[in-house]
């Protein structure tokens, strides 16, 4: 599957639900499925600190694929990490490079994704955008 | 007067606004104010009609904003009770006059080994300018800690000062928590040992009486953009024999009397410290705003908001693993509070949707955080324009999150 | 685009107004601008709709200003072609803009017996502040002269830069005498000399295309007001170099990243320098009034402006025994002037009767007046909105004030 | 002639002008009859620095009444202390103490007495009645 795929996916998954209630309940479910950081990885470096909520991010490089970990202190912004993870994870350091993240935006969260809110999401994906450009120069 | 609250909900268009499709409930009154109907169309009204820059002009337009500009400065005067309007600094914000304090004041009675202290329960804008003082001058910063009911003992006090004690600043009301703190036995005890104290009244002066005579404060601050006027004003309250004795803050036009490059003479008190052209439409505004303060009542506004506070407090306090913090005696309208493993972030998220405007995280009170080894807090503080009803609506909204994220 | 000076005039409320039942002919566009409709409007507009407290707040109306306040900036950064929005920090004014320089800039890079350029047609507001950081740090101030046409004498410069010289500060445009500076020409040479240098554009920015990138300045400053924006606001443009290095100038909320008693640290770039509720209302109006200049086109405005310098210069010098102050080949739309043996005062009063706002006085410029040895000038600042039967009324009352006083 | 005669006697002369220019052409008129300060008394504390225009003050205290002289660098003004001088000069400590200078309002000029014109004439005032209370304690 690609990038594109899985977001097609995710779009099609929250097309069901029109009310915002129904919407956060599901990205509640889901910050469960997220593949959790290791606690020996929850270090100062993998900490991305929003005003609002905390954001813990690693990534390991295998076999020419990314795989990526994280935490949130705040549940919605779990949910949605998750959901960028899930995009993003097991992809090449081009793909990721080149990924235009248009569904946050078509599931109605984008404001989640505003620098406004400060939740530490925008940082995070440049984070991921930034490891995939320092994996891509060791390949 | 009757306290009309229908009426008084009028005068502020705001209030009658819905955000997703539900009415605005706003409750972040302590990050800042809605602005009644006349402080917006006055600023309106001054452009379409009358703006010109003060001072030194010779025509009509400049002496009508002039005049205004110092209208509004006696209002202020007035308003707190000071001596005389050389005593109203028009400034940009509290943030701002406690930086003017900290340098002007600092850099003339501040010296190494010197001391300043300061309570816990400080924002960080009375925290910060005193730690980059302290910088400079090598001096030192203690602090008045507060109780668990975040209190601030004042027993303590007696230990803190010492012969190097050279200021003590404190809020009237901690922004987080909500506490009244016992300035005037504080500014007592201070002047019985000789040290002037500041008192920063950004969340006080909106919801009581300030008499800066009585309290005998050497100084007081406050922000335009709390007490419903616009944002970029506020005011520093300065006792003449200080203002007097301090040097210039920012340097340039108005706070001069004459230039050369050789020597630079200033002006007085109290444009010595109102460098470049003031924000006097702003100012003229905040004049209008307590105008509008006092009309209401400030008793009257008290009042209404003790009744909030009280039940705001039952209401919330029936809410399973909610803990309320800040439960002083002497409290404001603001309630502060965390329900057990939901993280503020979620739970401001949910009240947004639903309307209720509150603000989470650590208020810029990062040590009152640390003292409770919380990361933040969910704070709904009340203005005089909230209702009973909306308060109804915070907690129906505080069970739907409790039954979203339990 | 055309220019409709008719529609142009209809933008802003002001001008339609009369003073003594004569219609207001504001001349005295130096010292501040009007507003137009939109700008007005647009502060009504938040406050009514969307107003509340910047940065960190969870709720829309939070997240609607912050987003406006940051789209603001982006405006700014766009109007005066900045490489990044960090680069440019929201001030009170010009005035404020060049005390957190001189304060911040200055405390890191200006040791003892360093030296720093000023021009001699500097407005008071870019004299002081280096003077009391001179005082405080045992620095010296060289001026840079200007000749009797008001012009910098550039040739000089080379003789005042020396190693120790850290930094060179002077305006684009002279408030008093209207001088266009020839920056890109000094900038060059500051440069081959590895000087920074600041530029004060309170005068400039509203008569000319500015592009930051191009002039290469290392600061460029200038305020809201003077730009048909709201008073209170002002910008501070910084290369990121040099705002990186720099330490934070006002302490307090939202500049700040971690507090403890023990040690504070600052936030990024350009919150750093943004201590406080910010003037979130005025940025916004202050995107608003940039936008609408780009409406209009600033060479459109230039050209406008150019053609009632050169009607106004041509009519005033008919008058006998009036004297022009400022010459230069180069000039924004002023013209400073005294009638021999007249008051500028008397000049001043007679003409505001006759519904025409001029500024008399020193400007804050007391070293140019000491240089022609005039108390003071009287001054017609002309905008884009003023037109060339105005300067037939400005003439129309001179020849009466050469009537009453001669 | 008392103080408020004198003020009588100028809010009559006005009365016939009813437009300002021929005010101030009456004004102009006026600043002749000035007593002129000394050039030896042309002195820096005798100086009163408004920011538009200056104004030299001097009493002098003779059989119990005070004599003022002035000058002024702007005609307007002057022709506003001539005025001021009038109604004053020649008084007791005590009359000038007391006195209530309703007349500036009376003939239209309130304007130049308002302290946003900042043209020296209301600190001129405020000098006129310190000098008044400093001959007072004398006598
Ligand atoms: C050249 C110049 N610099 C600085 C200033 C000060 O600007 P502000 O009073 O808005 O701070 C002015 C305004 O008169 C000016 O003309
Ligand atoms: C107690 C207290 N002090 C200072 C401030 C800072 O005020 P401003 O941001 O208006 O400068 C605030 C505002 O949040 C406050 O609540």
């Amino acid at each position: 599957m690609t990038i594109k795929d899985r977001q097609q996916d995710i779009v099609e998954e929250f097309e069901i639900y029109d009310d915002w209630m129904d919407k956060y309940s599901y990205l509640i479910e889901l910050s469960k499925d997220l593949p959790i950081i290791n606690e020996k990885d929850r270090k100062e470096e993998n900490l991305i600190n929003g005003c609002q909520s905390k954001v813990w991010l690693d990534a390991k490089f295998t076999d020419g694929k990314i795989s990526f970990s994280a935490d949130s202190d705040a549940i919605i912004t779990k949910g949605i990490v998750a959901l960028l993870i899930r995009v993003l994870s097991e992809s090449t350091p081009q793909e990721i490079i080149d990924a235009d993240l248009h569904f946050i935006d078509k599931i109605g969260l984008k404001e989640n994704l505003s620098p406004t809110r400060s939740n530490g999401l925008l940082s995070m994906i440049k984070q991921m955008k930034l490891y995939a450009i320092a994996f891509k120069s060791k390949e | 007067m009757d306290f009309d609250i229908k009426k008084i909900r009028s005068d502020f268009p705001i209030l009658s606004h819905t955000v997703y499709g539900k009415p605005l409930i706003y409750f972040d009154n302590a990050a800042t104010t809605q602005k009644p109907e006349c402080v917006i169309n006055i600023i309106s009204e001054f452009y379409k009609n009358y703006n010109s820059n003060v001072h030194r002009g010779v025509h009509l337009l400049s002496a009508k904003c002039t005049e205004a500009n110092e209208n509004a400065r006696k209002t202020i005067q007035k308003f707190i009770n000071a001596n005389s309007s050389k005593e109203i600094i028009f400034t940009h914000g509290t943030t701002d006059s406690i930086n003017l304090i900290a340098t002007s004041f600092g850099d003339k009675f501040i010296n190494k080994d010197d001391e300043i202290i300061v309570s816990e329960l400080e924002h960080h804008s009375n925290i910060v300018p005193w730690q980059l003082l302290c910088e400079r001058k090598q001096a030192k910063i203690k602090v008045l800690p507060f109780n668990e009911k975040g209190e601030l003992i004042v027993d303590k006090l007696k230990n803190l000062i010492s012969k190097k004690t050279k200021l003590i600043t404190l809020n009237q009301v901690s922004n987080s928590l909500g506490t009244i703190n016992p300035i005037k036995k504080i500014i007592e005890i201070a002047h019985s040992n000789n040290i002037p104290v500041m008192i920063d009244g950004a969340q006080a002066i909106q919801h009581q009486k300030v008499d800066v005579k009585k309290l005998d404060c050497d100084f007081y601050v406050f922000s335009g953009h709390k007490i419903y006027a616009p944002t970029g004003t506020g005011v520093l309250y300065g006792k003449e024999k200080w203002l007097e004795q301090m040097p210039p803050y920012q340097g340039g036009g108005d706070m001069i009397d004459v230039v050369t490059f050789k020597k630079t003479t200033y002006n007085e008190l109290p444009f010595k410290f109102e460098a470049g052209t003031p924000n006097y439409i702003g100012n003229i505004a905040l004049g209008k705003a307590l105008d509008y303060v006092s009309s209401i009542g400030i008793s009257n506004i008290a009042k209404h908001e003790k009744e909030l506070l009280e039940y705001g407090t039952q209401k919330l306090s029936e809410i399973e693993n909610l803990i309320i913090y800040g439960n002083a005696k002497n409290k404001t309208s603001v309630i502060s509070f965390l329900i057990n493993g939901i993280h503020p972030y979620d739970t401001g998220m949910v009240l947004d949707k639903l309307g209720v405007a509150v603000r989470t995280g650590n208020h810029c009170t990062q040590p009152v955080m640390d003292h409770y080894k919380i990361p933040g807090t969910v704070r709904a503080s009340f203005a005089f324009y909230n209702t009973i009803e909306e308060i109804d609506v915070l907690y129906e909204g505080l069970l739907k999150v409790v039954k979203m994220f339990n």
